[in-house]
């Protein structure tokens, strides 16, 4: 597929004809972090950040998204559905993690079987500009489940950082329209392909963090029941921090919210709240922190497994930087491979 | 080492040995520089996990809620305070807790550290009573320890432990000159909409992972009001309206109780400083009714109580 | 239909109030319009996800028989947000109703069988629309002897009290309802459901054996079950859950790796042992 | 809002809370003695200002309200003893709360009225809508 260059400079004239046909999502700075906002003009994208506080996966499945609205009225009901998303979209900037999760949730959401329309209208007018690592954090462990910080999963376009100028490679067809309509390129030459492959190289070696999953998926097969769960929920709280922040993590509710006329909303919600599961009886299946816990983890890395072949992380390692109580994934991982099962 | 370390910890095995308690809850490092974690110690060879810095972040307290077990707690001015008032509330059973209180002066605020470094990420670090020393992959730095503490910290007038079983080092210097509701009164001067414009823009950012809420130690409701739901009082997306209506009665809740620990604050991890109203709860107790919580046993918590003379200005 | 969260809107024909207690009522409803009635082709055991608007949406297993063409039959027990708001609604008024979901009871595989029902309390809902559907005229010849065992606290709390009297009536039904303890003017059968199946004995002989209960019966008539001879596969049981999407997307009501809304909620006794116990 | 934008039908709605004892037998005194005061308020009768949760409240402006009026008994007259002492320092806190967020004070209003006050009772809330007659409509905090 084509390789072009194109200069750092130009980047800003780039989303601003971008947006001339797309909505384009590009990380900003701002109050001290970086997260994707919608831009409409080049200066406000900031493509010299480690990552996104907060992952990309908002933008197709919302915190908070209207599923349809309705009128009570003495003559009934009447729904009216939320219109389909039509707009095109451009997410620019997505690291190699995040575009990578976007392939997993899609498994989920997007299956034949059953598609969630909501989310994949979105996800398939949306076009992902992935931008290579080159200087991966401390707590990244994306190569150890399968990842790299020059992955090109999940990604119509991959950018890499050459210093003064981004090497662009189209991945998909999709990819290849979007550098094909715009006049901002230049061929690339083979120097320029060769930086990519050492920035690659040296990138990969500087995912120092490593995780050991091999074998796990396996292993917490035999550990639903196993005390290790007592040891590692013990400094949890239980907020929403590290599912919030996952770009994996999915999970919902669907509520009604009556002001006006009634709405019917879907939230996210996550499997560290003690409402997730509780039941209109009182009875809960998942009533403590251990339970809690150990759904998280085993959905990430056993039930997924099941269902999907892979574990459902990409390393990204949000939730290392950002736990209240600096309680630690890779911690929890290296406990479960040394807990001794019966 | 410092000093102070090694008394936690011949005063943790010292307990633990002499079955005074069967738990310490302290702090261990983190896998991350400038991060330490919290610490269940309940065999004398793990006392050696246990660290003191100005890192030690966390408010304890919330781990000594609600245990049958007697537990030690490693605890600053601020967790300290926190403990007293779980205690006066009967949240922990006094005869359950044994305070080790740590004189602290000030804990380091990542954010502010984030901030100075603009995303340069820290790979080591050390931190001494003056300064903290940065190293990353192409940067060292030092800075000022006073400058990036929380501002809980700065404006904190109890760094010593008001009630404690045992008291561990120097007494920390109170902070003097220090006007603890500067923050607040910078509001206070502003027009109402102007408030209404910071305030809505600092919690239009909550996420509502509800992480301030659980990190407060006196945040102890099995079912909070916002999850609610017979009747279900305010919503629970990320609407405006409500997470700010969320953020106000949490506020509301803490009325002479919040003791500016801070934690909310450093667990937000959209960096909004829940303080700025929290804070205000606090001077509205001490103006209005004299009280500042978790300094006495004795003393009732305002709300619990009231007065014929009660200022009552703006009632009609 | 599946891609959407927009339920079908349907009017509450009929509220019939089951228990003395009066928190458990039957919701006859028909679909605003007819074509949804023709696209909503359920089975025994499947459960929708009913809209009381203004306050949400809750699951409700499917208490007709899919042979009853007129009308979709719901028992509800006022529980929670949305059954107590369904329990304020009037005879008349829109609902939503989104579905069918779930696995449902195997028909076909139960035909040529003997059918051994076992149902305690309130979660007598699926297996009553299990039972029209076996008695239907178009259906008994395909399944063989029917034994119904049905308990509950006491006689104002037995739901389906009509049903239960016409079956009573039938040869080609063996039905045994039972209380927990006596009361004057009960005739009928007294004792725990547990010990009435060990009572009557129902051979496990090609048969199949349904449960539903409250979680400490099934507890008790697990062990008499499989006393009687049946084979973890010929035991079939239907798992409860907070489900929200219906469609295993929302998160909340897996069991391992199995999700109780689509996987589910039928699950047989050998399938359920090689599962986590998180329900 | 701009009171220049605001249409000219607009008038404030408030909601009212008081308590059996005094201030809704005060509403009552003047309704008998045909006193003049604004239909804004709408009534919900409480056994006490001390029931007044401040969920109340804040759910009144969440819902739209554009004033909320709580009235109870004098200090010292609560029939239940002291009701109304607790309840003030729980409006006295919330009131300095939601002033700080950026809430208009005139739309928070509390009073004491007595049973034999339908005077008092006239002249509050004939005050309480013309302050918020001048605010325009209640914006923030609504739920849209």
């Amino acid at each position: 597929m084509k390789r072009k260059v194109i200069k750092k400079s130009k980047i800003p004239v780039l989303i601003k004809d971008l947006t001339m046909e797309y909505e384009v999502f590009a990380p900003v700075k701002q109050r001290g972090f970086v997260s994707f906002e919608r831009v409409s003009s080049g200066n406000e994208a900031c493509l010299e950040f480690q990552n996104t506080k907060k992952p990309p996966k908002e933008i197709f499945l919302p915190q908070t998204e209207i599923l349809f609205s309705y009128k009570v009225s003495k003559n009934g009901v009447e729904t009216t559905e939320s219109p389909a998303v039509e707009r095109k979209m451009v997410l620019l900037g997505v690291r190699p993690c995040d575009a990578r999760s976007f392939v997993m949730v899609d498994k989920f959401f997007s299956s034949e079987e059953t598609r969630d329309k909501y989310y994949s209208q979105k996800k398939e007018n949306a076009t992902i500009v992935g931008l290579a690592c080159n200087h991966p954090l401390s707590t990244c462990f994306c190569t150890s489940v399968g990842g790299s910080p020059f992955g090109k999963d999940g990604m119509d376009l991959l950018l890499s950082d050459l210093g003064d100028k981004y090497l662009i490679e189209a991945l998909t067809e999709k990819g290849e329209n979007l550098i094909e309509k715009l006049p901002l390129f230049e061929d690339a030459q083979t120097e320029d392909n060769d930086k990519a492959t050492e920035l690659s190289k040296n990138a990969q070696k500087a995912v120092r963090s490593r995780v050991s999953v091999e074998g796990l998926s396996k292993k917490l097969d035999m550990m639903f029941e196993d005390p290790v769960w007592d040891q590692i929920r013990k400094k949890c709280v239980n907020c929403g921090v590290c599912t919030y922040l996952c770009p994996t993590c999915c999970c919902f509710d669907i509520l009604d919210e009556v002001t006006d006329d009634g709405k019917r909303v879907r939230i996210w919600d996550s499997c560290q709240f003690p409402l997730f599961t509780a039941q209109g009886s009182g009875h809960n299946p998942r009533p403590s922190g251990r339970e809690m816990m150990r759904q998280r983890i085993m959905h990430k890395f056993n039930y997924y497994v099941d269902n999907f072949g892979e574990n459902f992380c990409v390393g990204c390692g949000r939730c290392v930087r950002e736990c209240p109580v600096s309680l630690d994934i890779r911690e929890i991982i290296e406990e479960i491979c040394s807990a001794e099962t019966k | 080492m410092n000093s102070v370390e090694n008394s936690i910890r011949d005063v943790a095995r010292k307990l633990l040995s002499e079955k005074k308690v069967d738990l310490i809850i302290g702090y261990e490092q983190g896998k991350v520089p400038l991060r330490t974690t919290p610490c269940f110690v309940n065999k004398i060879e793990d006392v050696e996990k246990l660290v003191w810095n100005a890192c030690c972040d966390a408010n304890l307290a919330k781990y000594s809620v609600g245990r049958k077990e007697k537990v030690g707690v490693v605890a600053k001015g601020c967790d300290a305070r926190s403990i007293t008032v779980c205690i006066i509330e009967k949240q922990i059973a006094k005869e359950k807790v044994f305070i080790i209180g740590v004189p602290c002066s000030g804990i380091i605020d990542r954010k502010k550290i984030d901030m100075k470094l603009e995303g340069r990420e820290i790979l080591e670090a050390t931190v001494d009573d003056e300064k903290i020393t940065l190293r990353g992959e192409d940067f060292k730095s030092v800075l000022p320890k006073k400058d990036f503490i929380c501002d809980s910290c700065s404006t904190c007038q109890h760094r010593n432990p008001p009630i404690y079983d045992v008291l561990l080092g120097e007494k920390a210097p109170e902070s003097t000159g220090v006007y603890e509701f500067s923050q607040v009164s910078g509001l206070e001067e502003k027009s109402t909409k102007e408030r209404w414009e910071h305030f809505s823009e600092e919690l239009g950012k909550c996420i509502r992972c509800y992480a301030c809420r659980n990190v407060c130690p006196l945040c102890y409701c099995k079912v909070c009001f916002v999850d609610q739901t017979l009747p279900a009082w305010f919503g629970k997306t990320n609407d405006l309206s409500d997470t700010m209506i969320y953020h106000l009665v949490r506020a509301y809740h803490l009325a002479g109780r919040c003791v500016d620990c801070g934690a909310c604050s450093r667990a937000c991890p959209m960096g909004i400083d829940l303080r700025e109203l929290l804070k205000k709860i606090e001077k509205t107790m001490k103006e209005r009714f004299n009280y500042e919580a978790g300094v006495s046993l004795e003393k009732n918590p305002p709300l619990g109580e009231f007065k014929m003379e009660d200022s009552q200005e703006f009632i009609k | 239909m599946s891609d959407s969260y927009i339920p079908s809107l349907a009017i509450i024909r009929k509220i019939t109030i089951e228990n003395e207690a009066k928190d458990i009522k039957t919701f006859d409803m028909v679909f605003r319009h007819t074509e949804a009635m023709k696209d909503f082709k359920y089975t025994c055991g499947q459960f929708a996800q009913i809209s009381a608007f203004g306050a949400g949406e809750c699951p409700i297993g499917i208490a007709s028989s899919p042979m009853n063409e007129d009308c979709i039959q719901f028992t509800v027990k006022k529980v929670g947000v949305v059954t107590a708001a369904l329990h304020n609604l009037e005879e008349g008024t829109t609902v939503g109703i989104r579905g069918p979901f779930g696995n449902g009871f195997p028909l076909e595989r139960m035909e040529g069988h003997n059918i051994v029902i076992v149902g305690g309390g309130f979660a007598f809902t699926t297996l009553r629309s299990l039972i029209k559907f076996i008695l239907h005229k178009a259906n008994r010849d395909r399944y063989r002897d029917l034994t119904v065992i049905y308990g509950a606290r006491d006689p104002g709390e037995l739901i389906y009290k009509h049903d239960l009297e016409v079956w009573g009536k039938r040869d080609d039904v063996n039905l045994n309802v039972t209380i927990d303890k006596a009361v004057s003017g009960w005739t009928g059968l007294v004792g725990f459901v547990p010990s009435v199946v060990k009572e009557v004995g129902p051979s496990s002989q090609n048969a199949v054996a349904l449960v539903c209960g409250p979680p400490v019966m099934i507890k008790f008539t697990m062990p008499v079950i499989e006393g009687l001879g049946f084979s973890p596969e010929n035991v079939l049981l239907s798992l409860e859950m907070r489900m929200k999407c219906g469609i295993g997307k929302c998160g909340r009501c897996n069991i391992g790796n199995k999700f109780v809304c689509k996987d589910g909620p039928i699950f047989t006794y050998k399938e359920l042992q090689t599962m986590p116990k998180e329900y | 809002m701009d009171i220049k934008n605001v249409e000219k039908s607009w008038e404030p709605r408030i909601l009212a809370f008081l308590c059996n004892w005094c201030s809704y037998a005060g509403a009552d005194l003047a309704g008998i003695s045909r006193m003049q005061y604004p239909p804004n308020i709408r009534v919900v009768r409480v056994p006490c200002s001390g029931r007044v949760n401040p969920y109340f409240i804040i759910k009144a402006l969440q819902r739209g309200w554009d004033g909320v009026l709580v009235s109870g008994c004098h200090p010292g007259d609560c029939h239940y003893i002291s009701g109304n002492l607790v309840a003030r320092r729980r409006f006295a806190v919330l009131k300095d709360l939601l002033e700080y967020s950026g809430i208009e004070p005139e739309r928070l209003n509390f009073s004491w009225v007595s049973a034999a006050e339908g005077e008092k009772f006239a002249s509050v809330v004939k005050d309480v809508v013309e302050k918020v007659k001048i605010l325009g409509p209640a914006e923030r905090l609504v739920k849209r």
